[in-house]
């Protein structure tokens, strides 16, 4: 069902948690699809995201793909995350099942809400 | 690694002695049972001594008995059949929020024919209440189907006592007896039905092999077209080596029913409490009118299928209401006909027990599935107890 | 007493590497394919793997492949739902003279809820002609069923030519390819079928399963309902042994296909020119297009039972197109369609020849039919030889 | 599918031939379902069936069926063949399938004919 990619990821997730002070936190999901995925994002004076968490609520692939994300994107720039889609994600974990492409593979979605609430604090921060 | 198969629900192992009694048939006595020769009447003889196996356990005659590929193929054919065949005096269905989906969505095809279909709902605890379903009866009921055991919570319903309403209200009754098989005692009599479905893999038989009891005088509708086999019910060549399963099978299931069940009820208890014990749990169906061997806890904050690959991860075999298991976008009709969240019955956790499980099997999920709670929960970001240690 | 079996058309000897194929399947890998713990993905992978199996075999692709339980219910599949999914278009239905009953009696059901059936005839051998399927298309035409190859008389139909003409006026195809799979080279694109039944027990797999060829792009209307297995098209849980059975049985079929079909033609000839050497004998079906192992020849003045019964009693297994070994009154269709007499259809008698069968077998049945036709004739009160004596 | 006493009369029928110069022949059955029976009579003068013989096209049971009916008719008196019915040819058998009860069990009938022929030949030659 799952590559061995996916399995390790679920396994041993990398970067779960929280960023206390967070620079971004985004979220998707919700209940009634049984899927919910946190994403904290600390960056630093250069725009490169020097630290990534995660906290999800779903099934394997959205645990994986969690995970893969934080990876994918750490020491990476904030334009070049914002690039990082959810098809990226899955290939990056040799693939998932079809059933699962949806719903369960929305870290790229989590990863924007992120960004987008670091670009507003950041905005609100120049506006004070 | 230790492997425990907790899915006996889904399907069971088959028994070492249904085996022996199929390999002669699917070895060397391969005749066509429509054959007239030595090869075909020996067939054919196997498969006339399975139906009495099977009639016998239900209490039934051999030519009330109809092989067919399953239980989705049995109440297919029943509802269908009945439909189809009553259509003259009403069109009105009544079933239940909990069927298989098998009888559900056989329903809800006929809907779209004509027919009108009453879904009554259940408690709580997924059980129908027979007052419901008289209460849906109309001058245009042809047909209740209600199942006899639920396949994810266990919840056994009154089925004499709705039986006993359908014939008080002259109506033809079916019932999806496939969980009850080799568990709990099913008379067709006792049960007042007029069709009842089953499947051998569900009671440590062949898979691919069911079969539907139809009272006599009971008229179907055909829909399936070819031989004269199966009194043209059910055409296509029979399936000897799994007919001949399936005679074994419920033979041997129903034989020592009680003993195991009282085995079963046992390591049940046991594995709810256990269960119970862990923080945030609940369990989901009814506390005493349940399968010997079903167990179906929610488990907050976590949802079902990173619970059920931790749990193979351990070697253990489980199933669950969640909906990314079930290839749906929505958790289980079952637990959310039964008014549970969607947290809840995301987070549902189905053990089932069978004929080979051992208290020890019972201490091992025990024992593992703690940390595997604790790490996921460790994950969530709903569980409070995240909070709790942030602050 | 020496058993010779000779209705390989009627069913197989399972092969036993299927058998040893299937056997961990129904022992110890005996999870639910849709499970998804390690029991359940062995199982589907299992199932996949058979599907790869059957494509192959088929020159298809694995998902255009929906596993049944048998050739009755893929032809049923195939024709009702070709019929309901497409009544937009058109509700005009072709077939021949000389199907199966499933193919022959679904397309009759369907007659009675409106459609329109053309019923091609076929000429002496049991052959369809192509142009006769070309001249009875209308603008209403649907569907095209014409079987591959004849299961009492062994006539290989021109599958190509007329697949060639349903793509010319853009009509969807099925043919049933139960007697052709392991007898005769089976290619979905060469044959341009749309769709294609098969069925395991046919060529030494298992009992209760086959499969429908659904090409690409094909849309079906399903009337089973249940799980979402076989993509809907066909729900209930997977019977995994036999689907490994017969992804295995066809590998094997399909892969010695020339040495065995040329070993068995000569067997057939060596049968066929003895039994023609017995006074008052014809054959039926085709002289050169004809399946490697059938052998049909009506004896004149003796019923097909009788044969078979005063056969069975020296051991070989046999067949006829006899109204007595049918359960209906009239001798079979397909002998009938291709314009034999009653008498001449009463007294079939059908021999196919499958992989066990050896020369000594051909030299046994010819060695005690000349007696046995001569005692039946002697009882006979239509026999002149008879007369001749008398006087 | 056929009981022991079936597949005896079948694989070792009594009575098969014609009778010349026979008192009666009576003939059932059609080339179309596939049955055909035709039984001779000897009568002596005492009304008893002296000698009986059949021939048959038709399966198993319809050869079986004829030849227990010459068995059981052999030594009666022309009244008390008339007595005799299929039901009871069939159960002299120790039964037959059901799809065997109607086509192929006409061996009374067949029985009847001759007996109607002999006393229509009787008629005539008593008007002669
Ligand atoms: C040509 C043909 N089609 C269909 C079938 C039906 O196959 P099954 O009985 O396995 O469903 C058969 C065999 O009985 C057959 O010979
Ligand atoms: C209650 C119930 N009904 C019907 C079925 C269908 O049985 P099968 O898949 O063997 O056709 C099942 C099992 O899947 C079941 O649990």
């Amino acid at each position: 069902m799952y590559t061995e990619k996916v399995m390790d990821h679920f396994t041993n997730p990398r970067n779960v948690g929280e960023i206390e002070n967070a620079d971004g936190i985004g979220e998707v999901g919700n209940m009634k699809c049984g899927d919910i995925m946190r994403i904290y994002l600390k960056v630093n004076e250069d725009d490169i995201i020097e630290d990534i968490k995660f906290r999800t609520f779903g099934c394997g692939a959205a645990i994986a793909t969690s995970s893969a994300i934080t990876e994918m994107v750490k020491g990476k720039t904030i334009a070049e995350a914002w690039e990082i889609s959810n098809i990226q994600v899955a290939e990056e974990l040799g693939g998932l099942p079809p059933s699962k492409m949806h719903c369960s593979n929305l870290a790229a979605d989590a990863l924007k809400n992120a960004l987008r609430d670091l670009e507003e604090k950041r905005a609100a921060q120049k506006t004070e | 690694m230790r492997k425990v198969y907790l899915d006996n629900a889904a399907t069971t192992r088959m028994h070492e002695e249904v085996f022996a009694a199929m390999k002669p048939y699917l070895l060397e006595h391969y005749g066509n049972p429509s054959s007239i020769h030595s090869f075909g009447r020996q067939a054919r003889k196997a498969v006339e001594d399975a139906r009495e196996q099977v009639a016998a356990a239900l209490g039934a005659e051999p030519r009330e008995i109809v092989f067919t590929s399953g239980a989705t193929e049995a109440n297919n054919l029943a509802i269908r059949g009945i439909a189809r065949a009553q259509k003259n005096k009403g069109n009105h269905l009544i079933t239940s929020a909990v069927e298989h989906h098998a009888v559900l969505d056989t329903c809800k095809a006929l809907a779209k024919e004509g027919f009108t279909v009453t879904v009554v709902p259940v408690d709580e605890y997924g059980m129908v209440d027979p007052a419901a379903v008289e209460a849906a009866i109309t001058d245009q009921t042809i047909l209740v189907s209600i199942m006899l055991a639920n396949n994810e919570v266990g919840t056994i319903n009154p089925i004499a006592e709705i039986g006993e309403i359908c014939r008080k209200h002259n109506l033809i009754f079916h019932s999806d007896a496939v969980q009850g098989i080799g568990n709990i005692p099913v008379n067709v009599d006792n049960l007042k039905v007029d069709l009842l479905s089953l499947s051998a893999h569900k009671f440590y038989g062949p898979k691919g092999i069911g079969a539907l009891y139809v009272r006599k005088g009971t008229k179907l509708d055909v829909f399936n077209f070819g031989g004269v086999q199966e009194r043209k019910l059910r055409p296509g060549t029979e399936n000897v080596p799994a007919i001949v399963g399936l005679g074994k099978a419920i033979e041997l299931a129903t034989s020592d029913l009680e003993a195991e069940a009282a085995k079963l009820r046992v390591l049940r208890d046991k594995l709810i409490k256990g269960l119970l014990a862990i923080e945030a749990t609940k369990l989901n169906g009814h506390p005493e009118k349940r399968l010997p061997g079903n167990v179906n806890v929610s488990i907050q904050y976590i949802e079902g299928e990173s619970l059920l690959l931790s749990l193979d991860l351990k070697g253990v075999a489980a199933s669950s209401g969640s909906a990314c298991t079930s290839g749906s976008l929505d958790p289980s009709h079952v637990l959310m006909a039964m008014g549970l969240d969607h947290q809840t019955a995301h987070g549902s956790l189905r053990l089932t027990l069978g004929r080979d499980n051992t208290e020890e099997d019972v201490d091992y999920v025990l024992e593992v599935l703690p940390e595997i709670v604790e790490r996921l929960r460790a994950m969530s970001p709903i569980y409070t107890g995240n909070e709790i240690k942030r602050s």
